[in-house]
């Protein structure tokens, strides 16, 4: 797997609303060998603080070596991110981990985001397309603010997307895995990405009917295997654990260990 | 700017007793794993060695997590030492390694004086093993569970124990959580280490205040990063001249300016820990910046320069 | 965002042995001058108490400089204990300190147990002197120079020897630069301390490479501000829980999340020290920070939280 | 004297050449009440990356409350500083320390100024040209371009300017100080600031003859008296030091331990 450590020039950056950001980045290298659910880890402040990079999922591929993240301001070095103006340079080191692996080649394939989980989504989907292959799509948030310009963008893609909303300001009022049940029976691959609960709401509505891969996150000091500090316990072991940067973030739902 | 040829490139070459480096930047132990997880990103042979993440004689599962947590300018981990064991270790990490051609350096612990003495034997002969770093900051199970480096006697049996049995140079990492770091080494040198490596990390603490609960699922963890490096650097003066063995030093070194401060202070090589997680280059950009500095100085070689510290 | 009216307020005073404060938030010794050089800045009459420069008993100049370096999240000082000393400080800066009204902590420090004992018997009787805080980090002079605070015996033997003469609270301050903080800490206590504070900075060392000298013409100076939080909340939580007397916490707060994490692992109070350099409104917004913590938490008071770490 | 602490909008950003910037900030409170020589503490990067602040003198006072910093690039605080643009916010604490003391009412007045020393001559230039006083203004750099628009903006203010360069690149070919010697001997008071050798020499052409201040620097944490790291010896004394914060920056002469 190539890997790079690369300074990378910022060419857009949109405020999608809310805390909500996206960033274009030029970086060839990366964007050649990148795949869904692969993530870059970021330098998101001084050489020196924050100390640690900052893991993001790719969000999107486009023309001429450009990759996409999206991101949501939750901390200092979200915050820093958000201030990154265009034809700054950002170092990227990626791209890490495991991709999501391709759907059986019959089937219905359906992706189920929350909140920033729809940011690897996003990049899946579009190469699905180029695959052939139409997903389904269901995006939940906690409001429209958060999903009115992904849903745009998923349909510009040529996705059908269903929305929820917990407070009802767009798509079903409720959550996205009340959604669940009205799949229909043809699915067979769902991937998704989103808060824990909502994960686990997914892995037990496919339980061993659907195949389900899910994408999660950790606090990671190095994303590369180095720092052993991604661990996640392993299902039925009390002496192992998963590293999320090495083994995942891609995990079959019944390597995880749900709450 | 002046050009050098080739002739005039100073020699980086150091000795760690009877260890010969070709450059004196190394891996720190937990901070590079086996070595290759930075293959992609690094010329590994370009390193003065690797120092692999510290190996028990069982395989470690390791602390549950949360296992690290960012702090200003540095990090605590928890990692409880997690490692594959030496019978993994030697087959499924070692072959690898020997085929870089990069001097290796085995990092051991143990909960007991005879763990780290039978490491020390099944390590004797290994080929590509070139030297042990002896982790002494772990728990003595038998005698309570205080560190083994925070108690010079019992650093000092671990010592001789290794040093029965190694077959290869045995360097003993300290722990800098002590009162006098001086007279810990000076009981590890008696006792025949070869060198002395510092410092081991901090014993820190973070805590969540909205869950009122420690941010680490151990409560306490190591300090690391550039945070700790006044007092690295201090420490390994001191021992600079409290010893007569090499010492290597380590904490916080992120930048060649930082490993020459260590150099300066008297440590004959340097570790990279921390700072090759968020820099998976910076043992490279060390090693660059380190001969840019001996060319600008017009100093001969690094050996010119250890311990160099006016005043 | 819920309303509070006055009676809502959550109770900020707390209680460091016979030391009432209406709040937790001091400055720390020596990074607050005598008050008076923050008036211009902040209200000094809402702290909860004014710590000032550590004071001997004839003026001290202090070190030739370089005093200070920056240091990644942190700073090294090795100001040299420069103070104005006993007398000029009762006539010159006392005056001003009484009619902020805010309590006044005097931190005191001697090269011997008799300069100590003294320093307390002319602070005995002094207006608006609130408590005195005993630096043990100090040399001693007739011990060949080792710190009072590095050795469980010599800290005894200060305590005892101020705590009969003082006529105020005594607060004993903690050295971090030992092996087991917690035994110094018992020994303090069975001394007769009436409170703890911890730590006082870390011993460090920064070198200059192109000069090859020490930054400090000290050589080595004491580390200070957010890079030695973990440490200093580690101490502070293991302090807690092996004495029973109220504990200080200090090192690295800037911010309200700083003070809380210390509150939490048991501390009482909490001082503010670096962070008065480069934010000089540090004190008052770690205060804010603290009540609007206590609103958001529904708790009525500060002693409500204080060891309230679960797990 | 008035304190504050206080976030301040830059609304001009110049690169003057080579590593030299200067900063125009909205600060009205500063603005206000600062004197020639006075300094402010700047934040020049994250919260706590650089940890300390920077001092910096005022370099000029601009109607509606603004003020200038101008500055060379010569660390980490620094350049971050340089990257600032226009409509960031940036703190401040200030203005600090003892400003130069007013002219004797008679004799002519020189101010001697090197590389970033010229600083808070600029302001002070502003300063007596309002009170109807001419001084005349010796400045020195490395280069030419160190210089040329600083020269621009003496002669703007009605000042006459002499300059030396190192490199013979503008002016006089060599130090400014041998500048000195043509000085009339009207000359009642130099101002000066500066290298520390190039101030030891203005000092020693002074003499008892000129009355002669100096603005030191130091390094300083706070700026503020409280952390006593900005010592400097008092002549004649082992035992005691100045604090450059708070008795200075400005110091008469003969008050410094001279090289
Ligand atoms: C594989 C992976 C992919 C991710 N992809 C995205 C994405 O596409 N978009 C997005 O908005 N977020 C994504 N995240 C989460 C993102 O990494 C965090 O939001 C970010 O690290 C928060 O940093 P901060 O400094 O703002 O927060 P702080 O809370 O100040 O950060 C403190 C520390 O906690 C870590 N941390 C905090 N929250 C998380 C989290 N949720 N996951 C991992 N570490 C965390 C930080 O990395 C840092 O080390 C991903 C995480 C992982 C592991
Ligand atoms: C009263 C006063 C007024 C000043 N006015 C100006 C001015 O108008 N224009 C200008 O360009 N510079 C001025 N300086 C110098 C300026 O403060 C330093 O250039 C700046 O602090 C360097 O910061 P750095 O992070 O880029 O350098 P670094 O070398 O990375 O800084 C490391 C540390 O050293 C300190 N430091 C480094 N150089 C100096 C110095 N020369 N003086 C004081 N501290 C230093 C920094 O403050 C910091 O704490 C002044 C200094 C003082 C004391
Ligand atoms: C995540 C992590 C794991 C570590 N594991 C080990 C280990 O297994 N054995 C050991 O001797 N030191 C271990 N260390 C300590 C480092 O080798 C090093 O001594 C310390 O981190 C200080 O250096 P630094 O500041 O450059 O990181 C570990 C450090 C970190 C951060
Ligand atoms: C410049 C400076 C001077 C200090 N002087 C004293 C002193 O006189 N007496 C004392 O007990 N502690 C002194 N200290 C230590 C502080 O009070 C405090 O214990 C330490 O700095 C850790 O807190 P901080 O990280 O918040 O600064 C000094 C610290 C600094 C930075
Ligand atoms: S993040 Fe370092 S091993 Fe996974
Ligand atoms: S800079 Fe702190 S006292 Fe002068």
């Amino acid at each position: 797997m190539p890997e790079f450590q690369t300074n990378c020039t910022v060419v857009q950056v949109e405020h999608l609303g809310a805390d909500i950001f996206r960033l274009t980045l030029e970086a060839p290298d990366i964007a050649e060998v990148v795949r869904p659910a692969q993530f870059v880890m970021v330098s998101c402040g001084t050489d020196q603080d924050p100390l640690l990079r900052r893991p993001f999922s790719v969000h999107g591929k486009q023309a001429g070596g450009r990759i996409q993240l999206l991101f949501k301001i939750v901390g200092r070095g979200t915050a820093l991110l958000a201030q990154t103006r265009v034809g700054q340079d950002l170092s990227l080191v990626g791209p890490l981990g495991r991709a999501f692996r391709p759907p059986p080649p019959t089937g219905e394939v359906c992706l189920v985001g929350g909140g920033l989980g729809i940011a690897p989504l996003f990049f899946l989907a579009q190469r699905l397309l180029e695959q052939g292959r139409i997903p389904l799509v269901l995006l939940g948030a906690g409001s429209a603010v958060e999903l009115r310009q992904l849903r745009q963008d998923f349909h510009e893609l040529g996705c059908p997307v269903h929305l929820s909303t917990v407070d009802g300001s767009l798509g079903h009022h409720g959550l996205v895995t009340e959604l669940l049940p009205a799949l229909s029976d043809k699915v067979g691959k769902l991937y998704t990405c989103g808060p824990v609960p909502m994960m686990a709401a997914v892995a037990r509505f496919c339980g061993d009917r659907i195949a389900c891969e899910v994408s999660l996150e950790t606090h990671m000091a190095c994303g590369l295997g180095a720092c052993l500090g991604c661990a996640i316990p392993v299902p039925g072991r009390s002496d192992a654990y998963w590293h999320v940067c090495k083994h995942g973030p891609v995990f079959d739902a019944a390597e995880v260990v749900w709450p | 700017m002046t050009i050098y040829n080739r002739a005039d490139s100073p020699d980086l070459s150091v000795h760690i007793g009877a260890l010969r480096l070709a450059n004196p930047v190394m891996t720190a132990s937990g901070t590079f794993g086996y070595g290759a997880e930075f293959a992609g990103l690094l010329d590994l042979s370009s390193l003065g060695a690797i120092i692999v993440k510290g190996i028990s004689l069982a395989p470690r599962a390791g602390n549950p997590p949360p296992r690290i947590v960012e702090t200003a300018c540095g990090m605590l981990n928890a990692i409880g030492l997690e490692n594959v064991g030496l019978e993994r270790f030697l087959k499924e990490k070692m072959p690898y390694l020997r085929q870089c051609g990069t001097p290796v350096v085995v990092n051991i612990l143990g909960d007991s004086v005879d763990e780290y003495a039978l490491l020390a034997t099944r390590l004797a002969g290994v080929e590509g093993v070139a030297a042990l770093e002896v982790n002494i900051s772990c728990p003595n199970v038998r005698m309570g569970g205080v560190a083994f480096g925070a108690e010079p006697q019992m650093a000092a049996a671990v010592v001789r124990a290794v040093k029965e049995q190694a077959g290869q140079p045995v360097i003993v990492k300290l722990s800098p959580n002590v009162t006098d770091i001086a007279l810990m080494a000076r009981a590890v040198e008696d006792a025949g280490a070869d060198a002395l490596s510092l410092i081991n990390t901090l014993i820190g603490m973070a805590i969540d205040i909205h869950t009122r609960r420690p941010k680490l699922a151990n409560r306490t963890g190591g300090l690391s990063g550039p945070a700790i490096k006044p007092i690295a650097l201090r420490m390994v003066w001191q021992v600079a001249q409290a010893v007569s063995i090499p010492v290597i030093g380590i904490g916080g070194i992120a930048t060649a300016e930082d490993a020459l401060e260590f150099i300066l202070a008297g440590a004959s090589a340097v570790q990279v820990g921390t700072a090759n997680f968020y820099n998976p280059r910076a043992t490279q950009e060390v090693l660059d910046g380190i001969s840019a500095y001996l060319r600008q100085h017009h100093e001969p070689s690094l050996q010119a320069i250890i311990g160099g510290l006016h005043g």
